[in-house]
Formats: structure tokens, C-alpha cells, sequence
């Protein structure tokens, strides 16, 4: 299950949409809105994607789990739009025979989503202002982007 | 050669559109169309050098020939999760 | 959240019952029974534990988890009795404030638990044969134990 | 002293008993007690090798003293999760 939404995450169906008798471990990831950073006060967020690349780069990062990790099955979900205080932006459930396979894979595909995905935070602090949220490093090609240049499937 | 450019984020704040036109060279690097774009909007001028570009939804680099009827985008730095 | 249940587990209760404003990851790990070992064939598992000293285990080990890692909090429910294939026999839920702190903190917990804790598996295999499940190590003090031997709070 | 051991898992079905009674000497080591269990219960020998003894709900040493109350129980390999 791969999809991108504007509407509130159901992490239940998530988690259960990677079921499987072959699994003795599920692992599921929950990323929420946080109220402070530091001293900073968040009062939301808002999310914005590229959605066809970035639901094609989110399907690169499950393939290449797959073929890293012995696992059973992957799931992503990411909302966009506004996000409030407490609610989910992101769920990943990675589901494998032991545990230690699930808890590698959902962490590792967690963090390559925060480097290849095209989706952009967009910070509410209390004060009033407003912030992209646009870490310094560039978005990076990796030698899967290289080997399919203008592939795009 | 004429392309289009997908604006995202800080980027479409930037320029207030999510998509650019613009008169290229036949065959231009990504590294070129990205002075060009600085060029006709300074205002983004700072974020396109920590922005990558995307043709036809995989990351380029700035040797990659844009062809034309490429897909093309300016990713600023991505902060989903 | 800490219990010992011979019910069916509600894995979103225990993923809610650690959400917070003050985290923005939650991670959930799940254990469900696998139907294959190897070649092996499993029909079902049977759990059973010496309730008082495995709660009072787990309230260590999650003491330990929040004075090792930055979390906000901790849930653990572990099923006992029969847990048919597919069905979850723990659930382990952890909150932080970055996500880093609740993947680590939910793996070593259930490692842990799985050295730590008086609860035993025993195996129904498909073959009609049954067998308790002993790892090859024995259970060691651990120095919280032999800090607090006789303490038993 | 008289104390009761708690068994459970392998060692309940062994002894066909989740509780047993003995007669030990006052201020018993856990290693001698765990050997008098052997020698009462010879069908649990094996385990009580690789089983470690908790006394109040804490896992005892091998030199651990036994006092009477104690709440004593005997652990087998656990294979919670």
C-alpha cells in the first residue's frame, strides 16, 4: 500500500494492510505533529508533494527494501495539506518473519524518505510566521536515479 | 527550445506560480537552465542553488541534458516525513 | 500502558496510548505468530507467565528505556494463553520527540524482553507435537537486580 | 526451614504441579537448593541446569541465600514476545 492523501491517516489500516501469516514481527512508524522544537511552538503544518514523482521515488525506496531486507510486505502513507497538532503526516508498516528486518527497514526507509522524496513541510509557528521547512542539504541523485535516466516507471 | 518548469514549496511562493515557461538552447545542461531560471527570477535565486532538478521524476545532476517534452522540476531541499 | 492480557491485543489502543503533542514519531512494534519456522509448520502458540514478576519486570525495563533514551512514552502489552496464527502476542509502543529515540528504544525493549521477562512459548507445531520454547541461555541478574535484590517493587 | 517453589512452563508440565513443598536447611545457597530440587524431582533435572531461580520477583545468583517467605520461583529460559 503506497498512496499520498489529504485526508487523516487511518495507521490501523496501515499496520493491517502488511498482515501476514509468514510475519512474526510488524513494525509500524508514526511521524506526528510536534508542538515545540525547542523553544519554538508549532500550531501546524502543511504538506505539499510533487505526487507523481513522489509516489514513483516512494515505490523505489519499497523495492529496494525489499531487496535489502528478507520482509514480507511494505507500506507508506503520507498526508498532505494541513496536519494539526498530534496528527499523523506519515505511517510506514514493514512487515517481516523476525523482528529485526522490520525494525532496520521501516527506520532506513524512513530516513531515505527524508532525503529523496519530493514532499515539503511547511512550518505555522505561533508567533505567526510561516517557514518551507528546506534542510541544507540538496536532494541528491542516487545511483538508482543514474542507472534509470529518464526511465521513469 | 521551449520547456516548462514545475515550482514547488518555498520555490512557487518565490515566483507566486507552480510552473515556469522558458526559452532554452536545444540540449541545455540542467546546470545551464538553472542560471537561466535564476536569471529571469532572482527572487529564487538563493534556493535554486540548494535545489536539485528533477527530469521525468528522477533526480538529474548538473551535467544531465534536458530534452525536450522532458518533465521538469525544481526541488528545493525535501523536508517530508 | 503496562499489562498482561489473555485477550485478543487492540494494537491502536496501545499505539494511542503513547501519542502526545510533545512526539512527533511513534513507533509500534508488533509480534504475531508465524506459520512457518524453517520447514517447521506452527498451528499455534501458547503463552504463559508468572504474572507479578513479568509486570514487574516490564515496569523495569521501561523505566530503563526512559531514563536511557529522551521518549515521551512507553506501552506494553504481551497476550497470554492461546494466540492463534496471524494474531499479535505483544505489542511494544514508543513515543519521542525525533524518531530515532523510539526505534531504538522499542528494539532494545523487546530484545530485552525477550531475555528479561517470565513469559515462555510454547509451540504447537503441525505435526501434533508440542514443545516449550527455551532459548540455549539462562536468565541472568541483571546489576538492577542485584541492586535491588529482595526489593521486589 | 520450609519454603514452596513456583514452577511454571516445562517445569510444571515435568512435575505435573505449578507448586512444590521442601524441607531446606536454614540460610539454603540457590545453587543448593536448585540440587535439592534435582534430587526430589529428577524428571527436572535437565531444565533446573539451564533455569535460573527469582526470589521476590528478581532473578537470584547461584549465591543467593533463600530466606524463609521468600517468594521463590523457578525460571526456565523465557521465551516471551
Amino acid at each position: 500500500m503506497i498512496f499520498i492523501t489529504t485526508k487523516a491517516i487511518d495507521t490501523s489500516k496501515v499496520l493491517e494492510s502488511v498482515k501476514s501469516k509468514q510475519a512474526g514481527a510488524s513494525v509500524l512508524f508514526v511521524g506526528t505533529t510536534r508542538q515545540f522544537t525547542g523553544e519554538k511552538e508549532t500550531v501546524q503544518l502543511e504538506y505539499e508533494c510533487y505526487e507523481a514523482m513522489a509516489v514513483e521515488k516512494i515505490q523505489q525506496l519499497v523495492d529496494s527494501v525489499q531487496s535489502k531486507w528478507n520482509i514480507e510486505h511494505c507500506s507508506v502513507v503520507h498526508r498532505i495539506g494541513v496536519v494539526g497538532l498530534g496528527e499523523s503526516s506519515i505511517a510506514v508498516a514493514v512487515s517481516s518473519g523476525h523482528r529485526q528486518e522490520s525494525f532496520e527497514a521501516a527506520a532506513w526507509l524512513v530516513d531515505e524518505l527524508k532525503i529523496q522524496v519530493p514532499i515539503w513541510k511547511k512550518e505555522f509557528w505561533a508567533d505567526g510566521k510561516t517557514e518551507w521547512v528546506h534542510p541544507s542539504g540538496t536532494p541528491k541523485p542516487t545511483s538508482q536515479d543514474l542507472n534509470s535516466a529518464h526511465g521513469g516507471s | 527550445m521551449k520547456i516548462r518548469i514545475k515550482l514547488f514549496a518555498a520555490a512557487r511562493e518565490l515566483s507566486d506560480t507552480g510552473e515556469i515557461g522558458l526559452e532554452v538552447a536545444d540540449g541545455i545542461l540542467v546546470k545551464d537552465m538553472k542560471q537561466q531560471i535564476s536569471n529571469a527570477y532572482p527572487s529564487m535565486s538563493e534556493l535554486i542553488l540548494r535545489s536539485a532538478v528533477s527530469l521525468n521524476r528522477e533526480f538529474a545532476t548538473d551535467q544531465s541534458v534536458v530534452q525536450e517534452n522532458d518533465e521538469i522540476a525544481l526541488i528545493p531541499p525535501v523536508s517530508g516525513g
